[in-house]
């Protein structure tokens, strides 16, 4: 059956289904609760699934990520919230020593199937300590793997899965979405991690785009198509593991790729990416990759400012006619 | 009580400066012209201003995410504060911080904070600096409830009492963290208590009778000033809007709210000016006129600036590099 | 003090298997079979012996970088251990951990850890998961004085205090933190204070003393086993060898590590057991002959242990992805 | 004047080079005073400089850290040193939200003439938790710089470099090289930071090397020497700010490069630098660049694995002779 739902109702309606199928599934994190959490993504939640499994914490990241190690590793399936990405800085010694890394060093005596939900991302004018874009940091700890979805259905199916994981997975939301409606199939379930989505055909060019940016792609497809250039836009939604073999059969129809995220471009996810593209299909790219992302600076308040910073449509438009 | 009128005044002055300054900025917000999250301190004046009474120019303050009242108590310039809540290019950090970021070097605020707990911390590396140079300067961290329960609130408090460091540590306990009141995020009632955890005195006072915080950090203040090391001074206050401007609060109580509205620190002081300090109501008036007409200047001041160049944006990332930030 | 004499046999043989492996583990670092770091739990035997010999199988316990004894008196295999420290296939993690991250699921051994107050948080975690399904399992979670001025150890007994969790919290207080004397990281002389600042119980008892640590911890447990929260138990003890093998400990006063090597607490124990506790040298002898042997198998099953083979080194990082993590 | 010493020795002596200098400039972190630092590298620095100026904490690395940042943000030159890298985790926050970021978001008023070493690096059988190379994330935050000497000349420059910059500075150190001899000119001074350095000239190759790296390359160049490969290797010893005209310059030369690092290569910034090259040079390149780093797991304990873990100079030469 399908409906129009927010991004929000999409994240949401993932865990709801998530903790009525399963009663280890539990949700923590400041305001959480009764308040419905800062953005009101777990609005309800309280009201359904009570105080015990919908848990306002205090303010202390280090042992909210903690907490979901621990308990994942003794039976529960925690969803723990980090307010804001940003706030991943505090809680990093618990997610990358040893939710990431325990499972490793134990040799497999002990698991943790959890999920760090977060919500990054700028637009808002909320400054540069409540608007980063960290996938580079979390996609480079082995152990950890990431989702970050760009639509109420993806963060529906991502949802499902990133919970059934048997691996702790950090799970980005971007703020800026939030109250993005798009239509939604409930009945579809869980969309497997690993799996890319082509969100537009295209033949003359790859561009691979994630979170937000995969809507100033399909901005820029639509401009360009003016021009008579066909943009293949690629959706990878799953962050690691990375969905390669899809941009691979892209590039070798298109022979072009522009990789876009939100990230500061020095060092980003997105970098990665690029390196990847250039080294394994060096015979196969009629012209260098382009790398899109954010300026190399903090993310800056001023409604002047931040619309500078972030990546756009535009960038696009530009990086791909550059390309010839 | 009160040692002169003209202590009074200032002390009035100050609050009223903070009450006519956020009420501006809640209403700017509500017409959209101040963009971002925006954390009023309406009900907390008392705090900050009886606190930074007891300051020098030279002394430092460290503060918080709701930091527009500490700001203005340590003598921050209302202009430049407004223009940075509208992000034009004369606030104080050019627009590039806004309402969460403003610092003042020249007037020893070491800045506002977004993230909770980033205060606490750098509070100890300022008072570090104070020991290592041998001035009498202080440095005063504000925080809130909510931010004791966070590492760097036990990190830095064990580390100024083992170093001796001057600084007076001021929780504003304005009984939340967001919707989270105090009785759920911590077992204790008094955030004082926790100074027993790293052998420093603990002082509790009512935040908002200005004269009683005053006094009370006073002594703190004084007992750092002289080496005698750090105090954590509890200010028991309330936080009369929502957690952040768009915040209907619908988790405090109806009572509660009520009941601290009655407690209004600056009803209570103005109230106190006129009954027994000596003061007429056109005394009082007066010096609502002043702030009016200042805050007034300092909105216009911030309407009329400019936004900030696109060029600024890649400035006062480095020293020293700046055209290599651009890439993108 | 003593229930009975086989409850005293069994704090014996616990101790004194800590002590014998703890030597043997000495050795064969200084020979240079046991590779990396090892931390020696040697004269601070009675403290997780003591707490343990109240712990059921189905009970948790976490550990620290410090975590032999731990690990040993929870009931881990002495083998699978010495087999973990020589970095072989058959030890508790393959050889992927080492010494600072052995880990027993199936014995509540939820790990060694080699970060400074992590255990802290993951016993919340754990307590957490004993709270939701409803059973009467206990977390214990063992740490040094040192990482009590760590971020988590506040973070997390505020949690568990508000929680009510079913957590006890046993501070190891050795004196150190590395080279760091308690004196000289915290203003306090007991850790056990600082239950206060989570209005929960703190208690102290003589660590070097099984019988002490055992009582102590079992009110604490029973506590927590019905559901009335957690306790911050704190033990007085010492590290009779350095932070690390390797450390000299020049740091460490010589009269003090004398003054506390007349208290060690196995000599303390075996005295006891044939001055009054009704036990034979014979008997004693025979404890310590059963235990030299189980630690000679032990490490002759570490030698003859084969080292894991390469595939190995890019299993266990996730459930279900193996091969890709190979690319270098 | 030339002598034999210890990159752990050229590291002490920058450090008090510095602290000798200028009043302003103090040292802190866990053990760094009369225990003289867990590895020993400030060893006799308590007893020349005193107990105001050389300080143990306690175990507080958040607060380490966030002392470091008011100190500088109020007059002094503060070099705060956390223990081991891998604990910079339960430090993120104040090295990345406030050291890095705080000059900007205060529009300049407030600035940060910080130092903050760190070990880091494998080798030692020290573990998942005692061993990792973190650079990627720390080049990948605006604000921050970021130096990685290889050699006790440049441990030694760099250090007086990164103690005179007006910016927050992370300085890697090399656990594995602590020991490392090589001759030291200490009348040479300051290296400035972005300058990189030619370790090796050559014609046929570029290699870019950093920290311990740089030996293996030197390794695999002598190996590669018999086959009449002739490598060019070079030690960007500053990470950010880059010298990419260096490596530009040689890569226009060799037309093949090489970049290695010893970071878990997804992610790594030997990835930002490849992305670089490919994006930058793609007409100049004959053969895709290769990046060596890492397995992509966490550090290993056993003696067994972790030399397998570990790029090494083999590695290097396969990579050169696959690029033909
Ligand atoms: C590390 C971190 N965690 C969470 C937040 C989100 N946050 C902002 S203010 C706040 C509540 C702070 O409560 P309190 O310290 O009592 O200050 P108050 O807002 O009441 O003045 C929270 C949770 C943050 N900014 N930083
Ligand atoms: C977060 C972190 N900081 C620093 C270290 C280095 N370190 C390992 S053990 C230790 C001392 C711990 O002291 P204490 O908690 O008293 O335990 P003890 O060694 O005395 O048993 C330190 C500083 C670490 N492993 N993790
Ligand atoms: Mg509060
Ligand atoms: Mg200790």
């Amino acid at each position: 059956m399908k409906k129009m739902m927010t991004y929000s109702e999409g994240i949401r309606e993932g865990m709801s289904a998530a903790m009525r199928k399963d009663p280890d599934v539990v949700l923590f994190g400041e305001d959480v609760g009764m308040f419905g959490g800062c953005f009101g993504v777990s609005a309800g939640m309280f009201d359904e699934f009570g105080p015990e499994r919908v848990r306002d914490t205090p303010i202390s990241e280090s042992a909210i990520i903690g907490c979901a190690v621990g308990a994942a590793s003794t039976g529960l399936r925690p969803i723990a919230e980090i307010m804001m990405m940003d706030f991943l800085t505090v809680a990093m010694d618990q997610m990358c020593n040893n939710a990431a890394k325990l499972r490793f060093m134990t040799g497999g005596a002990l698991h943790f199937p959890m999920v760090i939900r977060t919500a990054g991302g700028a637009g808002v004018n909320a400054a540069a300590q409540h608007s980063q874009s960290l996938e580079a940091w979390v996609t480079h700890v082995p152990g950890l793997k990431m989702v970050f979805p760009s639509n109420a259905q993806d963060a529906y199916g991502l949802m499902l899965s990133a919970v059934a994981d048997d691996n702790p997975v950090v799970y980005e939301e971007h703020k800026a979405m939030l109250a993005m409606e798009s239509e939604v199939d409930l009945d579809e379930g869980p969309i497997p991690l690993g799996v890319g989505k082509v969100v537009r055909p295209g033949s003359d060019v790859t561009i691979v785009a994630v979170g937000n940016m995969v809507h100033q792609a399909l901005a820029a497809a639509e401009t360009l198509e003016k021009d008579g250039i066909d943009c293949e836009i690629i959706d990878p939604r799953t962050l690691y593991p990375f969905d390669f073999d899809m941009v691979a059969n892209s590039i070798d129809k298109t022979h072009k790729a522009i990789v876009v995220s939100e990230e500061v471009k020095r060092g980003g996810y997105m970098g990665e990416i690029s390196a990847q593209i250039s080294e394994n299909l060096f015979d196969s790219l009629d012209a260098p990759v382009v790398r899109i992302g954010a300026l190399n600076t903090p993310v800056p308040f001023s409604p002047a400012l931040e619309p500078i910073y972030l990546p756009n449509a535009e960038d696009i438009v530009k990086a791909v006619r550059s390309q010839g | 009580m009160a040692d002169n009128k003209d202590m009074v005044k200032d002390l009035y002055l100050t609050m009223r400066r903070i009450r006519e300054f956020e009420t501006n900025a809640m209403n700017l917000f509500a017409e959209g012209k101040i963009p971002g999250f925006v954390h009023l301190y309406l009900g907390e004046e008392a705090v900050a201003s009886g606190v930074c009474s007891n300051l020098r120019e030279d002394d430092y303050i460290t503060s918080t995410h709701r930091g527009h009242g500490h700001i203005i108590a340590k003598g921050g310039d209302l202009k430049f504060m407004m223009a940075e809540l509208f992000g034009k290019a004369t606030g104080y950090c050019k627009g590039k911080g806004g309402s969460m970021h403003i610092a003042d070097g020249t007037r020893g605020i070491i800045g506002a904070n977004g993230i909770v707990g980033a205060g606490q911390s750098i509070s100890t590396g300022v008072g570090l600096q104070i020991l290592l140079h041998k001035t009498d300067q202080v440095c005063v961290c504000f925080f809130g409830d909510g931010s004791t329960n966070q590492a760097t609130f036990h990190e830095s408090l064990n580390l100024a009492a083992v170093w001796n460091l001057p600084i007076v540590f001021v929780c504003e306990n304005n009984g939340y963290g967001i919707s989270n009141p105090q009785s759920r995020h911590q077992k204790i009632k008094d955030v004082a208590d926790r100074a027993v955890a790293y052998g420093i005195p603990g002082v509790v006072c009512d935040g908002n009778d200005v004269f009683a915080v005053r006094e009370t950090s006073a002594e703190a203040i004084k007992r750092a000033r002289e080496g005698k090391g750090p105090t954590l001074v509890e200010c028991k206050t309330y936080r009369q809007r929502g957690h952040f401007e768009g915040d209907p609060a619908i988790y405090k109580p109806k009572e509660e709210q009520e009941a601290w509205l009655k407690k209004d620190p600056l009803d209570k002081m103005s109230k106190w000016m006129t009954d027994e300090g000596g003061f007429s109501a056109a005394e009082v008036k007066a010096i609502d006129d002043q702030v009016k007409a200042e805050v007034a200047e300092a909105v216009k001041f911030a309407e009329d600036s400019p936004y900030p160049t696109p060029e600024s944006g890649v400035e006062d990332v480095y020293s020293d590099i700046v055209e290599e930030v651009r890439d993108r």
